[in-house]
């Protein structure tokens, strides 16, 4: 048996803090060999991060400290070396040289200062001891193998002038410009959207393939688990508890946190034959009764024509230079009780038609009408009152509560403004609202910055309900919580919608979780519905070539269903900013089958 | 071309800026009791009601307040800042004589302390809890909490009167005579204690400053990524932590031109040295309104074009500004 | 009494000083004079400009007709000689016939005549040429001046700085009254003094050098003067110990003086500026409110300390002064009231003004100061009155003008300043009493003070030409005013010229530097 | 991140105010923690000290130039014989006065500009943003001097003059509070469950923009003690009251002979304005809440 490249071994880890030593890592031992990729996996907080920077000792750059086990890397002499050991001008020669690694976010991992070539060059010129030209040649080299478009062009652009697809790709570069023997990727795709994501984890297995380097790659996500793993390392709370091969994991977990890691997981298709929403699976719900979601036919919201633009302001006294047109010619109708989802990509608008909705941004045109009035054309006084019959979520967590008020006046401040209760009837209304989100009465007088992400987000949709609206808008509202968190405040939403009757226009770039809760669904594309439908039509029976593409490339939490490189061919996403002259075409529709239209106007993709 | 374009809208907006602030000047001056009349009896040890009067219409004073404002921005647009009669000399021309010594001083203030200011900041910032780093705090309280003015005297009874390292008054020994380093040397000798005492002062504010922002940058993704490549610390540092830390210190050191007079006052005013500040502060005494309107309009010129030039540093140095 | 014991101390002071330096050594020629002016020059044509800053290197660019010596005689300069008439209604002067300005253009009675035009448009000192009606001039080198009325002032005005004989080829080329502002006033200047202009860099220096056509054969003996600009009198004082400067004129700061005199290379001596003649005072509104009723500025008088300000204030440098003559100007009469510290007879004073104490107080007065340097005496007054029951609040003027405005307007209760005798007392005393100059600007009779008989004197005085009759007229004139006290005269301002022991022959005359430096030297 | 999720697993505390919090952060600053209690006796001396030692820092009280510790006066006499020591103490009254006042108005308008720039932007922003560019371009100290010459040099004027070239650092730290704070979600949610933009900008907005309102404020109270000694020094003073930086000013013409009348008020300007600022550094510390979650 050949030496692994890299094993932990009882690792430990610490990090000081103000309140005290805290454990990031605890006992954790497991074995990459080369041309094995390793995913290790887990929710925030689970040292999974920590245990990759323990292996370039950049964990200590960020206040940790290694106290316990051993780190063993297999040198390319073949010569074993304890990492643990090792001083930090031996890490040198590793880093960068014989050990990549990629990270997260790959908007800020580039130095802003600097060009692609220059970030490129620099470990050539440190470890290969190149010259300026020949470091030049083989970074272009790199940015060909990556397969960013027009590499040459690249080089002596700065960061900020590429997309965030485009710098991870230079990232992922930079990791390999030494050919190491272990690629550690944190988190790589989990900023990216997921077209680019499907790009990126597909170049990064074939690099794997290509170069024969071990890969050990960490994410949170199951179904990039899926789609990347050769084995599996389950992480919780600093340790590991569970480990096996791909298809082991996914098929036949042993851990209780594996399995409930993988029940919350929604996977994409599984809706199939479906006709109504259904609540996430979590372990221990899986024989609870739930009502079925259908809804009623009556409209209460409709959109019709709505356009929002954004000026771009510059120049001398500021004129308007140029407009970004967020939402272009938008129309849609949402019916009393149901969701209806928006999905797209970062960038294509569906969060602008929200806010355009109740008039947080102003809309240019069009109509919007709940019970038929028209909210566009209402005047400060009467949309004061409008808005009472809608409300929003949205998805910091950490942003969407007041940070210096008290939870209880959180929700209880939109009953203030409106009157609707006062003294102990608001009293009253805020504790049964903490009894309707599951929140413990203890928590009415305490801080937002005392809770979970998952509990701030009960209480903005607490905050949500106070009023009794008939709409809620949740724009994003849970893409920011660990999986298991996700699926509780999802449930607790459709249970809301089913005692309440509520209607929710569901905003997301999941589509994983689009197809389990919505009724209908509208694609979105540079301002633009391209496809709406029902959700079964959408997912069963994609027509426009957006929406094709959208669905083909999202991963999907089973090891059997991996996508290839070769299926995958997306356009780069286009700019929504258009010169003052631009004269935006109105959108004209298909209809495939009852209620299911595609855009066949212009839609950029 | 956008570039250029850019830049025309800046200097558009500066003209009007600076219009405005002529404006303001002039119309405070016109406000306050008593004007340049009364100065001219000062120096006439005295004058009547009838000479006053005649004063007055010999300077245009007694027109209309509007076609006096009006008048003076004429000149100023042609670069006639007036006369002053205190000094029986072109405003202009004054404000030109006194630049230079100000200007000495001021640039070789600044300079030194952002150049030893970056670099106690550099160094803090490596070792935030070692030996500099505490100097660099203490260095920075002490120069952000003594009155300028009083850290001059302080210097000036340490080391010119107890000591006499360093001499007391002005920019220059005229008696000396020599070749250019013979001068240079003088002119060095003078200018040490005012330069310590401006310079404290921008020395606290630029290494702490950039203490704090290495302190930032070196907790950076970008900073891990480049540790990640296995560069050398010392890379790590001076290449890609101090590129990086180095626009907030100059947009701070940009933000100083407009106490580039300001503070020289202070300091002039103890060292004797003459500048501009000794300048401004005897014409604001001997209420010398065209020079005291020079000094200010001029004062906003420098911070004009102290912004624009910091904006053009700060462009060389960041691609990111200017695109967007 | 004691101001003659004083006088013929000081004389001697002054003869044994020439007479060691001129034992000790003969001149020298040659050598680098670094000196020190107190403040920034505006302006060194001093036919425009008067004041002392101006006065220093005018004096050394300009020559005058005549120059006084330290016991008030006038001697020839440009003039060799001069007479007056026996109506005193004509002074004709002899010039010297090889004065040459500093471009070499000779010296003739036109520009005398052109100076005088010039000086009686521009310069402040309306009264000094008032009386002259035209200037003859019969041939290059004789200059006859007219008069309305005998002038006896005029002797005076033709000396020191006050009479800058300015070349008409250069200043004549434009209006008269535009002299003021020529550009020459401040560089490539002309004049015929024993010194020419090298550099003047505003708020540095002024730098001149010998002009070797001076008129006075072997004179000057120094070639450069340097006069350096160190508006810090602390910093002065360190230069003076230093070395770094040999001389400087006008120090006033009592400690400054009394640190310096114990140095033992530096000379530090009060005389020299009987002519320029400083006086500290305490100005009073005769118009307004309480100060009306002279007992009430008696009182005030009485209340005032004058030893505490000779001993703690000016710690002894300076003397006193009891009417609005310097005591160093043969017109002095100190037989006057003294108005020696009496709180009893102040609080009394009070009383039967009709001001009786009202708990801890009588009635408010505010009180302005001229400068800075009388600050201390301003802050020592606020304190003093306050034990006779009168309230003072200090009113700050933060620049000149303020001040001089509620000077001029008579917006005032009370006000220390210091004020210039400048020569001859029709020049700067008068305009400080005559009635007929009530409220005419800053320096006017701001006091509003008006008594006919001392309108009379004044008048009289102006005209008189017997010197002792003059005298006698002055000392009637000082003891009303010591009496009515219009202004409380406390003490001279403190002027002592600061020399190292390496300048020979200082100037000791009685306008102190502002007087022409051709045989100052520096010796070897 | 990770502490977060710790937390729901522990028993949290009662209700804790983040302002509460920070507090309690501040407490572990002990360099902050001495200067609070220096600057707290500094202002209560300011407060109490001339009843407690009455003597007129006005009135010739002995000798002139009386060294410090001798015929019994602590600080000694200045050039008039006057207590020093009674200077300093009645001084202080009149330097934090100033210091406060002109901080107060310079965070007044500063705030108020800011705020109203940064919540409504467009050409609502743009002019407010060009006044204060205005405000800035002048030079600050020229500036008040002018005004205290020609306006007169009262303390109201004096305060005003420094106020009035203060304050564009704090409305230009508010403008970017309330950028960046109006965007964020809870803001949003509170105008869309009907708050008016009062309610926006005085109850929601500006608790939340307030820690580096705070510590720029302190930092002000500090740079206008200084700037008012800056102008006394320079004589731009009222006479008839005291203050640190007058007394160096009068001083100053002796310190051949009498340092101490200089350094020692120049020692208490130190003292003071070093406390306010490692308070201001403590406070920036305390409420700076990305520092906080490390």
């Amino acid at each position: 048996m050949t030496k692994p490249i890299a094993s932990f071994e009882n690792l430990r880890v610490e990090f000081e803090t103000k309140t005290g030593t805290v454990v990031g890592v605890e006992d954790v031992s497991f074995k990459i060999k080369a041309k094995e990729t390793v995913c290790v996996v887990g929710e925030s907080g689970s040292g999974k991060s920590v245990s990759s920077l323990s292996m370039l000792r950049l964990v200590e750059f960020g206040g940790g400290k290694l106290t316990g086990g051993t780190l063993k890397f297999t040198r390319k002499s073949g010569e074993t070396l304890d990492i643990t050991k090792a001083d930090q001008s031996l890490m040198r020669t590793i880093r960068g040289n014989e050990i990549g690694m990629i990270f997260q976010e790959p908007m800020t991992a580039l130095n802003p200062l600097f060009t692609v070539a220059q970030q490129l060059t620099e470990g050539l010129r440190t470890h290969k001891t190149l010259g300026k030209e020949a470091a030049a040649k083989r970074a272009l080299e790199l940015l060909y193998q990556v397969r960013i478009p027009e590499p040459e062009r690249r080089l002596n652009q700065y960061p900020h002038e590429l997309s965030g697809g485009m710098r991870q790709r230079v990232v992922i570069a930079m990791a390999l410009a030494c050919e190491p023997r272990l690629l550690i990727a944190d988190e790589p795709t989990t900023a990216l959207d997921v077209t680019i994501q499907a790009e990126i984890l597909a170049l990064i297995d074939r690099l794997k393939q290509e170069t024969g380097t071990a890969v050990m790659f960490i994410t949170h996500d199951m179904s990039v688990v899926a789609q990347m793993a050769d084995r599996v390392v389950v992480m919780h709370r600093g340790k590991k508890v569970e480990e096996g091969t791909v298809e082991q994991i996914f098929e036949n977990p042993k851990h209780d946190y594996t399995k409930s890691l993988l029940a919350a997981v929604p996977k994409l298709g599984e809706m199939k034959g479906k006709l109504l929403p259904e609540p996430m699976r979590l372990m221990g719900n899986e024989n609870t009764k739930f009502k079925p979601l259908s809804g009623s036919d009556e409209p209460l919201l409709i959109v019709k024509n709505l356009t929002t633009r954004f000026a771009v302001k510059g120049g001398f006294l500021r004129r308007t230079l140029a407009n970004v047109h967020a939402v272009e010619d938008v129309s849609f109708t949402l019916m009393k009780g149901k969701t209806l989802s928006l999905v797209g990509e970062s960038g294509c608008g569906k969060s602008t038609v929200g806010r355009s909705l109740l008039r947080l941004v102003e809309p240019l045109s069009g109509q919007v009408s709940i019970d038929g009035q028209n909210i566009v054309t209402m005047s400060p006084p009467e949309l004061r009152k409008a808005r009472l019959n809608m409300q929003m979520v949205f998805q910091d967590p950490f942003a969407s509560l007041n940070p210096q008020m008290l939870l209880k006046d959180q929700v209880a401040d939109p009953m203030r403004n409106y009157n609707t209760h006062s003294g102990e009837a608001l009293d009253k209304r805020v504790e049964m609202l903490f009894d309707r989100v599951k929140l413990p009465h203890s928590f009415l007088r305490r801080y937002p910055h005392e809770l979970s992400g998952g509990q701030r987000q009960r209480v903005a949709i607490a905050r949500a309900l106070a009023l009794n609206p008939k709409l809620i808008i949740a724009d994003e509202a849970v893409s920011a919580l660990d999986v298991s968190v996700q699926a509780q405040v999802l449930n607790l939403m459709l249970e809301l919608q089913s005692e309440l009757g509520l209607s929710f226009l569901f905003i997301s770039h999941d589509m994983a979780v689009v197809e389990r809760v919505s009724h209908d669904v509208g694609v979105m594309y540079l301002g633009r519905i391209v496809e709406f439908g029902p959700r079964s039509k959408i997912f069963e029976n994609p027509q426009h070539a957006y929406t094709k593409a959208l669905l083909k490339a999202v991963p999907i939490a089973d090891p059997r269903q991996r996508r290839s490189e070769n299926d995958l061919n997306f356009k780069p996403l286009a700019s929504p900013i258009h010169s003052l002259h631009y004269e935006a075409v109105p959108s004209a529709y298909e209809t495939i089958s009852e209620g299911h239209f595609i855009l066949t106007t212009d839609s950029g993709y | 071309m956008k570039v250029i374009e850019n830049f025309l809208i800046r200097v558009a907006y500066a003209v009007i800026l600076l219009t405005a602030v002529l404006i303001l000047n002039f119309s405070m001056m016109h406000l306050a009791p008593g004007d340049v009349a009364d100065t001219i009896s000062q120096s006439m040890g005295g004058a009547d009601k009838e000479i006053l009067d005649q004063i007055r219409a010999d300077y245009g004073l007694d027109r209309p307040f509007l076609i006096q404002l009006g008048s003076y921005i004429g000149n100023v647009l042609t670069f006639d800042l007036g006369y002053s009669f205190f000094y029986n000399t072109p405003v202009t021309e004054l404000i030109l004589q006194r630049l230079p010594a100000t200007l000495l001083l001021v640039f070789t203030a600044q300079v030194l302390a952002l150049i030893i200011g970056v670099m106690l900041g550099v160094i803090s910032a490596r070792r935030p809890n070692g030996l500099t780093s505490h100097f660099v705090t203490l260095l920075a309280l002490f120069g952000y909490s003594a009155p300028v003015f009083w850290t001059g005297i302080l210097l000036l009874i340490g080391f010119s009167l107890n000591v006499h390292w360093f001499p007391v008054a002005g920019m220059r020994d005229v008696t000396i005579s020599g070749g250019f380093w013979v001068h240079f040397v003088d002119v060095a000798r003078h200018l040490v204690l005012p330069v310590i005492t401006l310079g404290s002062i921008f020395l606290a504010l630029y290494s702490r400053l950039c203490r704090a922002t290495m302190l930032e940058v070196l907790g950076s993704d970008y900073i891990r990524t480049a540790k990640a490549k296995g560069l050398h610390d010392r890379d790590v540092i001076y290449k890609h932590a101090l590129k990086n830390s180095l626009s907030p210190v100059i947009t701070l050191a940009g933000l100083q031109f407009s106490a580039v007079i300001s503070g020289a006052v202070l300091v002039e005013a103890v060292f004797s040295w003459p500048g501009l500040g000794t300048l401004a502060f005897q014409s604001i005494i001997a209420r010398d309104t065209p020079t005291i309107l020079g000094i200010l309009f001029f004062s906003a010129l420098v911070v004009i074009v102290g912004n624009l030039l910091t904006d053009l540093v700060l462009r060389l140095i960041d691609p990111r500004i200017g695109t967007k | 009494m004691k101001y003659f014991l004083k006088r013929i101390i000081a004389a001697i002071a002054i003869v044994s000083t020439i007479g060691t330096g001129l034992m000790a050594d003969e001149p020298v020629q040659g050598g680098t004079l670094i000196t020190v002016l107190g403040s920034n020059v505006r302006n060194l044509n001093s036919s425009v400009q008067s004041g002392i800053v101006t006065g220093y290197p005018g004096a050394q660019l300009f020559a005058s007709p005549l120059r006084y010596d330290e016991n008030w005689d006038p001697q020839p300069y440009l003039a060799k000689s001069w007479k007056v008439s026996d109506d005193g209604l004509q002074v004709t002067l002899n010039l010297v016939s090889n004065a040459k300005f500093h471009d070499g253009v000779p010296l003739t009675s036109e520009d005398v005549a052109f100076s005088v035009e010039v000086i009686k448009a521009n310069h402040p000192f309306k009264s000094m040429f008032a009386p002259v009606e035209s200037v003859d001039t019969p041939n290059a080198h004789t200059a006859i001046l007219n008069l309305s009325k005998p002038h006896p002032a005029l002797m005076l005005a033709m000396s020191g700085q006050l009479m800058s004989i300015i070349p008409k080829h250069i200043y004549g080329d434009g209006a008269i009254t535009d002299v003021k502002t020529h550009a020459r006033n401040n560089e490539n200047v002309v004049g015929s003094g024993p010194f020419k202009l090298v550099e003047f860099k505003n708020g540095e220096h002024v730098i001149l050098e010998r002009f070797e056509d001076f008129f006075i054969e072997g004179r000057p003996y120094l070639d450069k003067i340097v006069m350096r600009i160190i508006s810090d009198p602390a910093a002065r004082a360190i230069a003076y110990e230093n070395g770094e400067v040999h001389m400087g004129g006008f120090e006033s700061l009592p400690r400054i003086i009394n640190r310096l005199k114990k140095v033992d290379s530096l000379t530090v001596t009060p005389n020299g500026y009987g002519a320029i003649g400083p006086l500290d005072w305490l100005a009073m509104n005769t118009q307004r409110g309480p100060l009306k009723d002279v007992r009430v500025r008696k009182a005030i008088a009485y209340s005032i300390d004058k030893n505490f300000i000779h001993k703690a204030l000016m710690q002894g440098t300076a003397s006193d002064s009891r009417t609005g003559i310097h005591p160093d100007s043969p017109f002095y009469s100190g037989d006057v009231e003294s108005y020696d510290v009496d709180l009893d007879k102040a609080n009394a004073l009070l009383d039967e003004a009709g001001y009786p104490l009202n708990g801890n107080s009588r009635f408010s007065l505010t009180i302005d100061f001229g400068w800075p340097g009388v600050k201390p005496q301003v802050e020592y007054a606020k304190a003093a009155l306050k034990k006779v029951g009168i309230d003072v609040q200090v009113r700050a003027s933060a620049d000149f003008p303020t001040w001089a405005k509620r000077m001029g307007e008579m917006d005032f209760d009370m006000s220390w300043d210091t004020v210039f005798n400048w020569g001859d007392p029709v020049i700067g005393v008068h305009r400080t009493y005559v009635s007929d100059n009530v409220g005419k600007g800053v320096w006017s009779n701001t006091q509003g003070y008006s008594n006919a008989r001392v309108d009379e004197i004044l008048a009289e005085a102006a005209v008189e030409v017997d010197a002792s009759k003059r005298k006698a007229l002055y000392a009637e004139f000082q003891a009303i005013i010591a009496d009515e006290v219009p202004v409380y005269h406390t003490n001279t301002l403190p002027y002592h010229t600061v020399y190292s022991d390496k300048v020979g022959n200082p100037p000791l005359g009685i306008w102190g530097t502002s007087t022409p430096i051709d045989m100052t030297y520096l010796k070897k | 991140m990770s502490d977060m999720e710790q937390r729901t697993t522990q028993d949290i505390i009662a209700e804790r105010h983040p302002f509460i919090e920070a507090w309690q952060m501040f407490r572990r600053n002990h360099a902050a923690m001495v200067a609070l209690v220096v600057l707290s006796l500094i202002g209560f001396g300011a407060i109490f000290g001339p009843l407690v030692y009455p003597i007129d820092p006005f009135e010739m009280v002995w000798t002139p130039f009386s060294p410090p510790g001798v015929d019994g006066f602590i600080l000694g006499t200045d050039y008039l014989g006057r207590d020093l020591l009674s200077a300093i103490i009645h001084g202080a009254r009149v330097s934090i006065l100033i210091g406060l006042s002109a901080a107060f108005m310079s965070v007044f308008i500063g705030v108020s500009v800011g705020a109203i720039a940064g919540f409504y932007r467009g050409w609502v922003e743009e002019v407010l943003m060009r006044i204060t560019e205005f405000f800035q371009v002048l030079p600050t100290l020229l500036f008040s001097m002018v005004i205290v010459a020609l306006f007169g040099s009262s303390l109201m004027m004096i305060t005003f003059s420094i106020g009035i070239v203060s304050w564009t650092a704090v409305a230009r730290i508010t403008r970017s509070e309330y950028l960046r704070i109006r965007e964020l979600e809870y803001v949003m949610a509170s105008r869309a469950s009907g708050s008016t933009d009062a309610k926006l900008i005085f109850k929601v907005i500006l608790p939340n923009a307030l820690p580096p309102i705070i510590v720029q404020a302190a930092l002000m109270v500090g740079s206008a003690i200084l700037f008012e000694a800056g102008l006394s020094f320079l004589g731009l003073t009222d006479p008839n009251v005291v203050s640190w930086g007058q007394v160096i000013g009068s001083n100053r013409q002796y310190i051949l002979d009498a340092g101490y009348t200089v350094t020692i008020p120049g020692i208490a300007i130190f003292i003071t304005v070093l406390c306010i600022s490692l308070v201001g550094d403590g406070l920036n510390d305390a409420l700076n809440p990305r520092l906080r979650q490390r």
